[in-house]
């Protein structure tokens, strides 16, 4: 299976589908461990991307990845925004000169993604984050020689269901330590719509 | 939820044309962004200081823009950071050549977003140097966490480096004494009430009517403890028995005060706690240069507040005494 | 009720204290009393400024206590005017000989005590005059009943009638000052929540989530409309309207703007109100010389707000623009 | 009938605790027109009274009634207090010589304490004030040639319950025009609880 421009297009216009439909939900996770605005922040970042590709004529995946980046960078902001923003920038950096971008390309963009995400914002595995779903998913990718859609949305949601029992270390859920505990973080459940948006995209693909 | 709004999505923007509309000699916006500006800025041979952060503290940022302290307020949507751009286009319409002075709250997304934006500047030859302000003694610090928050204690580190840099010290001189600011510098806070998100449009957390939250941010997220309401002098003993032990602030000090009402407690509250904090450090032995108590940092409508103390030198008084002229910082 | 106090029944004496603690080397309270002076009172050769009424308000009035506004502040019980012995000792310790100016917002109790007050203060040889602020259109003025109150724009009769004394005005000119300001000052008001007063312990009036008060007044009582809630634009073009209509103001008058927060609402509200009343004054044609967005006259915990206009001329504004030093207003 | 020192004092002390006892129903009713603080300061007035009299040795009644106007008007302020305090110093002046008072003499002086009330607050009868309870006192205990406890409060009560079919035209309540109507008067109130109190202290004194 490959990615091409209008997969890429397709993905980031189903994953704006989603952040609109669970914004609500989004921000009441945020409620519960942040300070409530986490559906708000993604269902504006999410919109503008779909606005910005709209208006674009892509040759290549990096460079619709490219407009994705800094469209989240400057219109999300808060925590989430510079952390998608960079997630997305490693990913078209790492695709440069790949199109169409086969499966293997793919995973590494995604690693690489997944490291922009930690080095930016210094959380490993297992601080309640966002990492928590990146990095199985980056892992899957590696490993899988065929990507299953149906199996790529069921890691990402265990993942994301797994940071329910975890402690928060990073991002404004630390400052309630164990009280962090019984909610999904929010990061993790948007990473969650990102990539079951992807495994949708990619069943309509075949 | 009930609120003086129109559009919940336009709430910031609205404000900022309310804001530049109020004090059209004093202060712009710069096109196309949310960043409030002194309108002489840059301000030609002087370090320029920027803020900022997600809206909802108002008057923190834009409130502070003027002489003697902001060069440039960044304003975010509700309580979430502003992006990089905004913050790099506060740093280029501030700077002077002299260099721009970045005063951070401790959160995630403002670290980030203002680290990448100073990456930004510097990318384009600008000199900008940082201070990440962490005042609140209700959260833990810890090297491998978050950190403290930034919360009313900002307000000191936007006076004297303001103050600093009004008065031609240089990047590093500005940079020195807003760290010397951090060092001394702690504040605690607790709540009444929680606040609604205008685009969320529900309250962020619940307490039932004989509930307070003790160790409350400044985001409407919940306290680090939940009890039944106290008196004010009781509030007033736990807060200050934080804030004092932990720098520690000994007998013999010299400290500013700034009782802090989170923007919806009458000034009557704030007076109240106030009478008890002069009282406990008197009983200390602490001597008070100067007090404020009003609503310096907000957390929208939430009932509550927060008491601070620096730690004071001859310096810092000085600096901290310098006229300054700004709509909610004067004098 | 959800208060940050003590012993209710010792709130504004608890409050005082708080006061006085906060800016001991500006002010004092008169022994035994529930007055706040300036720690130089009385000022030689200026006549004095004195005003007060019903604690609640704050930072009215004790927080515009200071050089070029008011030499003391009278604080009655929450919502209570004082009595006229207290009236009269704030008289007594800030008259220098050149007389005392009492500024009052009208209201029975509050007319009543200080002008009782005002004839003790003759009986004893002390020049006394005095004027009633009724700056709220939205109570009908007519001889037969209690008439309009006062509310907002009395800030503006302490700043600029404090300016004249300042300048060494006799008391016949303050007088005369001050009562250009009430001829030309009018004022309406909001609110989305009543308030509690700290002794009542339960809120003087109910408002469902989606209703709002049109026509409020400052003492937790009820408007004099019940609608659903507005938007931010709807609801200062119907305050503006009213204001603007009763003058009038018209198409090159020139006005003092002050947007007035009611205790609870968050700063960034305000901003959204006075945006839609600049762009209306500006339709209109009415030139703004200054504008004053904040919490001037509360009512507690009231989330609300009141807009008022003044209309200036050329003395007018050299008075309003000449320098005060309060913890309130300052510039 | 007659009123010494000692009933004037009894009628005070039970005025007090009438106050004490009814505080939160005249504050509700101060919150439905006015500004809901009539019950919090008629309790912190009187109580004032209770305790400036407890302290006296008084020979005549109208000493006792001149400490009482001192002490409502320097203790309760607001509205009612110069009205109560004007009110117990015309009594007192009135009364100035009497002792023991007669029912003659106690009628001039409430009818003087009327005067008063009505100078100060410039209120005539029907602008739903206390003045609607102190005029048709006044007159009754002009008219009769011996005060009859039952009537003095029968009186009282009608004329307080007729104050909620006005509309205010004077006090804070006027602000409400129309819809000041429906609800007692704060102040009318407190006076037949005043008036009340001395039919009690009367009843007893037989
Ligand atoms: N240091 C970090 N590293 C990785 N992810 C983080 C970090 N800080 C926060 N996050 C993620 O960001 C999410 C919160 O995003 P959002 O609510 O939009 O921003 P903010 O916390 O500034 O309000 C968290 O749920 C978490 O997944
Ligand atoms: N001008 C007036 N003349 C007579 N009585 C008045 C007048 N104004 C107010 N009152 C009385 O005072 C009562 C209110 O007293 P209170 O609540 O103690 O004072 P305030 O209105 O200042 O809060 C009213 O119910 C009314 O009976
Ligand atoms: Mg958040
Ligand atoms: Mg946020
Ligand atoms: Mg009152
Ligand atoms: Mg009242």
């Amino acid at each position: 299976m490959e990615i091409d421009v209008q997969t890429a297009i397709s993905w980031l216009n189903k994953a704006n589908e989603k952040m609109q439909a669970e914004k609500d939900y989004l921000t009441k996770l945020d409620q519960e461990t942040g300070d409530g605005d986490h559906g708000i922040n993604m269902a504006r970042g999410f919109s503008e991307v779909e606005n910005k590709i709209a208006n674009g004529n892509y040759e290549t995946c990096a460079d619709v990845f490219k407009d994705t980046a800094m469209t989240l960078m400057s219109k999300i902001g808060g925590a989430s925004g510079p952390l998608y923003g960079t997630a997305f920038l490693r990913l078209s950096t790492a695709l440069k000169g790949q199109d169409p971008v086969d499966e293997k390309a793919f995973a590494q963009g995604v690693q690489a993604a997944l490291e922009g995400i930690q080095q930016r914002g210094k959380a490993s595995v297992g601080e309640k984050t966002m990492v928590d779903v990146w990095q199985p998913i980056a892992a899957y990718l590696q490993e899988t020689s065929a990507i299953e859609a149906a199996q790529l949305e069921k890691i990402a949601k265990e993942a994301m269901e797994a940071t329910k029992d975890l402690i928060a270390t990073k991002g404004r859920a630390a400052y309630f330590k164990e009280r962090s505990k019984g909610a999904i973080d929010p990061g993790a459940a948007s990473s969650f719509y990102l990539f079951s948006a992807l495994a949708e995209v990619l069943k309509e693909a075949k | 939820m009930k609120k003086i709004i129109n559009d919940p999505n336009q709430a910031v923007s609205d404000m900022l044309q309310g804001i530049v509309a109020a004090y059209p000699d004093s202060v712009k916006q710069l096109e196309g962004t949310t960043v409030v500006v002194r309108k002489d800025a840059p301000v030609a041979g002087k370090v320029a200081i920027v803020s900022g952060g997600g809206s909802g503290h108002e008057p923190a940022h834009a409130g502070y823009v003027g002489k003697g302290m902001l060069d440039a307020a960044v304003c975010g949507e509700v309580f979430t950071s502003p992006a990089p751009d905004q913050v790099l286009e506060a740093i280029k319409a501030t700077d002077s050549g002299k260099g721009v002075f970045l005063v951070i709250k401790n959160y995630s997304g403002d670290v980030m977003n203002f680290e990448m934006a100073m990456e930004m500047a510097e990318a384009e030859g600008i000199q900008v140097e940082k201070v990440v302000v962490n005042d609140d003694v209700a959260v833990e610090d810890s090297e491998f966490t978050t950190g403290r928050r930034g919360i009313a204690g900002t307000i000191f580190v936007h006076k004297i480096a303001g103050a600093k840099a009004e008065a031609g010290g240089s990047l590093e001189e500005v940079k020195a004494v807003a760290e010397k600011v951090v060092a001394n510098v702690r504040s605690m806070g607790m709540a009444l009430t929680p606040c609604t998100v205008p685009a969320a449009g529900t309250p962020s957390f619940h307490l039932e009517e004989n509930e307070m939250e003790i160790g409350i941010g400044i985001h409407g997220e919940a306290g680090i403890e939940r009890k039944p309401i106290a008196s004010a002098d009781e509030i007033a003993n736990e807060l200050m028995e934080h804030v004092l032990h932990d720098l520690p602030y000994r007998k013999g000090d010299e400290v500013a005060v700034m009782v802090n009402g989170l923007g919806a407690t009458p000034e009557m509250e704030l007076y109240i706690i106030n009478k008890k904090v002069q009282e406990i450090l008197k009983e200390t032995g602490i001597n008070v240069h100067r007090a404020f108590v009003g609503n310096f940092m907000t957390s929208l409508e939430m009932a509550g507040c927060s008491v601070t103390l620096l730690k004071m030198d001859d310096e810092l008084k000085t600096l901290l005494d310098a006229p300054s002229s700004t709509p909610a910082f004067c004098f």
